[in-house]
């Protein structure tokens, strides 16, 4: 086990592939060079050149396309869309394109790349460049959607995601970059659409994604000190969803709680509040609760975003309210 | 045929076109009857293009089309019949009835895609083009597109980032003259818009009268000699024609009656024919060559129209490498 | 009242609103002199001339831009997107500038435009051009979402989306243009974020939009000859949405079946089932049940595409089953 | 001030490069005592752009920048102390604190927004110009960018869209060589990524010296008297140079030194001062406008340090026209 950074384990997640595989190939706007604007691709670039590391224009859609055919001619391209905000401007290619090329061919076409974003809030960034858009891509057939909340699971998720012989949409928290965790030494790969289970608890269920992890492992031990246990699922993966997971882990305490940073419509919480009232119904004592970001963009100064985008305050006081 | 049939690449040329022009036309026929369904953008009067190209390319390459892609999927070799089925969304359909006439591929062809919407092959051609020249293969990509495609963002991050990479790939707009059903000139800056924008991207300005089979062959030879050689890419704007609306519901009169006139007197499969014959074919020898290829037309029209609807079973195949749709455990 | 098909529909609304309003324009890619490729906006340019109705380059993100900077700076104007699959090509000026520039900059900037787009499958068009994605922008804060299943109220909600201050995004079902129904004489203008109950049962609450409407409709004529009364709401308008009604009528019957057209994750159905859920627990005799597309990109052909979408049948069946 | 200050432009337009330059300085400083956060781009060095623009246009004009548009807000005549409130976050903020740095917008001076979003902005522009078109009023729009932004689609898209409609914009491209790390040649098919795109959409190709400010506002009275006649957009390319990285983040490190130290001997304000010292313009003249200029900033400085954060009550505030952000009944 070594101590990394999360942002260091996007390098060495990468890194980690790249020598094992020489057609993984990397590319995005000033990644190589410079070692990204978050500093997340440091030494890459050094490491295996600028052959395999490239410095692009500001181009999403050559980006994405340049990947796309790259990975249907046999490369294993791993694009960086710097904010997750400007995936709006490359969006055709991934919904449109990458998303559907498998399927309307029959199966001919074959697009093995990793889109890896800086996803999410916190860093008074303002409205452009601090969403949560994983529901977004949850909401499109085709493309699998992971969102690592920490160290570890960045390496061996972002291994997993390269390893895929399908699409994957790699959502990195811009604001977990500078968390440090354990991370194993060595080839270290995990397998996608697995949910992780951090605690256990008696009295309630919280499923989280990404920064909402580390809030949701606070308010429960915050709880635990109030005499109420909870679980805490990290649900890593979107698509594929481990419903198994999140199913056995409601159905043992009656009651669930989603704490996402989307805006409050047609988050993921709603499709996990859904697929577990239709699933669970009878099992459920009291209605699945999503404890989103409230409808609007989001602000950009401390005070406005920390108090939009939920704390451990709000999911704390949430949870006291329907479990009292 | 006699002997003195010549020049293999002027035969080739014509049968391609033919190929093209018979499929075109049967898929106009099938429409009418109700056999095939959606929609369908014919490039009737385009043939050379796509011929031209096909002829002059390898069998390696890479291709890339739009929506108007049946001529140039078939002339990669794409069997007719897959193709056929899949506009009648047939279970031999090329796409097993998936994906329908706009996204026609045949992968094993080389023919890596029909994309419906405007201007995103150009930018998924690069990727073809970057692994080639990655992997050192001699494989060059060409991308075809119409002129109206010219002024969508993603033509211009493409020619952009090609040039920059100098990557080996040809970028094919077929000037048909219209967007739809708007006039090119009246949505764009400039005269020519491709050729007029190639100096955007230290190319140089191409113009090739895409009607000539023999002018586009000979200048897809020199855009493929440059790709090779490492020169990186070339845009070639090709001038022609459509013969009838933009798609079946389009009966096309916006467009002057001297206008059609004037282009259908221009029509490349007569004029290349009467080439042809000038070069020492005889009307036989094409007669015999038109039947043939038509014959191959009708026969595989039979195939697909005996092929029965795609089993209800592949709606939820092919969404994943592993066969299935599945989203969770 | 006319009758009108829901295409004439369209134009009728945008004349009536251009007569009212010189500063109503309307542009897009052959909408002036073609009268569109729907048909929908046939006579237009004809009334209201070259300088009103204009036809412009494929050029999406100039299209959205141009509405965009133009409504903040004094005019009204409408902007087609041909197919809503392409507002994946301009998604950014979407949702990243039309629909937030009024927060982001403290409500200076107003942006009272209206994006008309034709949704839905039901064509055989294929993926590209059959998506139904109403609830991507139900996800996206500050847009309005209307989507009209019949030709009165396409020309009441189109006046009322050319008349409101805010950005809305107006989907025309592609299935539906060819619709015939009676529309209003003269000025018709509805309210956005009403809801419209067209049947009312004991048994069960059906919620649908657009082309869904229809089959609901369909569907519970079937069920009442099996003695299944069902409620038919017609939703109009994901944002506002007519929570009010929705839940009064699920109360009401204790059981709501959502059927749409958007691919199952995600969608809107989600986002009505956790509220419905969240609010209505303990009035629900059983947990609510989306009937969607299934989680695929849309095939092309007859019998694949009829498959996939919703049927009449398929919410027969389902409401069967679940009451059974 | 004494009798012999000559010049009123000239006046105008150092008084503005001041106001501009002592205004990033300051917010740079408030950047490191921790009281700006979230990120910050500077234009130090890339004054005499804005400046030359600001002075030439007319109050009623319009104008679009980028997150790297402090100045060019500044320069329509936005207040000081909001407009550092703002990078603040605090409640008297030009956005009460719900935009920050990279949004700035003051609407009635004609400052229509700061975008965060590469390009974007330059499709939202031909809006305005539009309006002015079509209502018969005589405003221009001006709309800034950088290098790097000429590489994406929306650039080509817009600046296609204002020729074919004639529209009365004009677009800045600020060339200060880099996109973020990456020189921009290195991403780049051309070598004046503005200027030798300008034929593609019919446009005369024009560079200026982006560190003069009075080569900047000749090129710019050129184009608002074209726009205003009637003749259409022009696009402008304007060389200039960051003094500082590329936001807050970067210590700039991949610049030559040679290359920075011979910018930074072309200083826009520097050069300027000479200049109007050759004027005759005195030292005490100049020294005392500066003055001035330097207490706005300080006295601005203390206002918004004053000002408290923004209410909470202000998130479910300006969704929608009515004030508030109900998505529901
Ligand atoms: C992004 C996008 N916008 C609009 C369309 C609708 N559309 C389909 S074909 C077409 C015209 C294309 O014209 P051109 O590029 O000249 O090709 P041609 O049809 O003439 O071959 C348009 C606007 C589309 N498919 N995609
Ligand atoms: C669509 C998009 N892609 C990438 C970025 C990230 N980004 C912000 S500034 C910048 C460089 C812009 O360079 P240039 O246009 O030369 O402007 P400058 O910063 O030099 O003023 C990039 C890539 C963005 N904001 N939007
Ligand atoms: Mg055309
Ligand atoms: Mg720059």
């Amino acid at each position: 086990m070594a101590q990394l950074t999360y942002r260091e384990a996007v390098a060495e997640g990468i890194a980690q592939e790249m020598r094992r595989d020489n057609n993984v190939v990397f590319l995005g706007e000033d990644i190589a060079a410079a070692g990204g604007v978050f500093k997340a691709t440091v030494g890459l670039f050094e490491e295996f050149g600028e052959k395999r590391v490239i410095d692009t224009p500001i181009s999403e859609n050559a980006i994405l396309g340049a990947a796309m055919g790259a990975a249907m001619t046999g490369l294993k391209p791993i694009a960086e869309i710097m904010f997750s905000d400007f995936l709006a401007v490359c969006w055709d290619m991934v919904v449109n394109e990458i998303a559907k090329a498998r399927y309307m061919t029959n199966g001919q076409v074959k697009v093995p790349l990793v889109i890896r974003t800086a996803n999410g809030g916190g860093s008074r960034f303002g409205a452009q460049h601090s969403q949560s858009v994983e529901n977004w891509a949850m909401a499109v057939p085709g493309i699998k959607v992971v969102a690592p909340s920490n160290p570890s699971d960045v390496k061996g998720l972002l291994a997993a995601a390269i390893r895929d012989p399908d699409p994957v949409l790699f959502f990195e928290h811009k604001s977990l970059y500078a968390m440090k965790g354990e991370v194993p030494n060595g080839e270290h790969v995990l397998e996608l659409g697995k949910a992780s289970v951090l605690r256990q608890g008696d009295d309630a269920t919280i499923v989280a994604l990404a920064a909402m992890v580390p809030r949701a492992v606070k308010a429960a031990e915050i709880l635990a000190t109030k005499g109420i246990e909870v679980t805490v699922v990290d649900v890593r993966s979107l698509v594929p969803l481990d419903t198994q997971t999140i199913l056995a882990e409601t159905v043992k305490t009656g009651r669930l709680f989603t704490v996402e940073e989307n805006p409050r419509l047609c988050g993921w919480g709603s499709e996990i509040s859904s697929i577990v009232t239709e699933e669970c119904f009878y099992d459920l004592d009291a209605p699945v609760i999503r404890i989103t970001t409230p409808h609007v963009p989001l602000p950009s100064s401390d005070n406005l975003e920390d108090a939009t985008i939920p704390t451990v305050e709000r999911i704390v006081e949430t949870i006291l309210k329907n479990m009292g | 045929m006699s002997e003195n049939m010549g020049n293999k690449v002027s035969l080739e040329l014509y049968r391609t076109q033919l190929l093209a022009r018979y499929f075109e036309q049967r898929a106009s026929d099938l429409f009418l009857e109700n056999l095939v369904k959606g929609t369908n953008h014919l490039a009737l009067g385009q043939e050379a293009v796509a011929a031209g190209f096909g002829v002059a390319m390898n069998k390696s390459d890479y291709t890339y089309c739009t929506y108007r892609g049946h001529t140039h999927t078939l002339v990669r070799g794409a069997p007719v019949a897959p193709m056929l089925g899949e506009l009648m969304g047939r279970e031999c359909g090329i796409l097993g009835g998936k994906g329908g006439s706009m996204h026609l591929t045949s992968v094993e062809h080389g023919a890596m895609g029909s994309y419906a919407i405007i201007g995103a092959q150009l930018c998924i051609a690069l990727g073809s083009a970057w692994s080639a020249q990655y992997l050192g293969t001699d494989q060059v990509t060409t991308v075809f597109f119409g002129d109206g495609t010219t002024n969508i963002g993603t033509f211009h991050e493409a020619l952009n980032m090609a040039a920059v990479w100098k990557l080996p790939v040809v970028f094919v707009c077929e000037n048909n003259l219209y967007m739809e059903y708007t006039p090119i000139g009246k949505v764009t800056a400039v005269e020519h818009p491709g050729a007029d924008r190639a100096s955007a991207y230290g190319l140089d300005s191409i113009i090739v009268d895409g009607n000539d089979a023999d002018a586009v062959y000979h200048a897809a030879q020199d855009a493929y000699a440059r790709a090779r050689a490492g020169d990186g890419p070339s845009l070639i704007e090709c001038k022609t024609y459509r013969h009838q609306g933009h798609s079946r519901a389009d009966p096309g009169k916006y467009r002057p009656k001297e206008e059609v006139e004037a282009w259908f007197a221009r029509d490349p499969i007569s004029m290349y024919r009467l080439r042809m014959m000038e070069n020492g074919f005889t009307d036989e020898d094409l007669t015999e060559m038109e039947t043939e290829i038509q014959n191959t037309i009708d026969e595989a029209t039979e195939v697909a129209k005996l092929s029965p609807v795609p089993s209800l079973d592949i709606i939820d195949k092919d969404v994943w490498a592993d066969g299935g749709s599945a989203w969770r455990n």
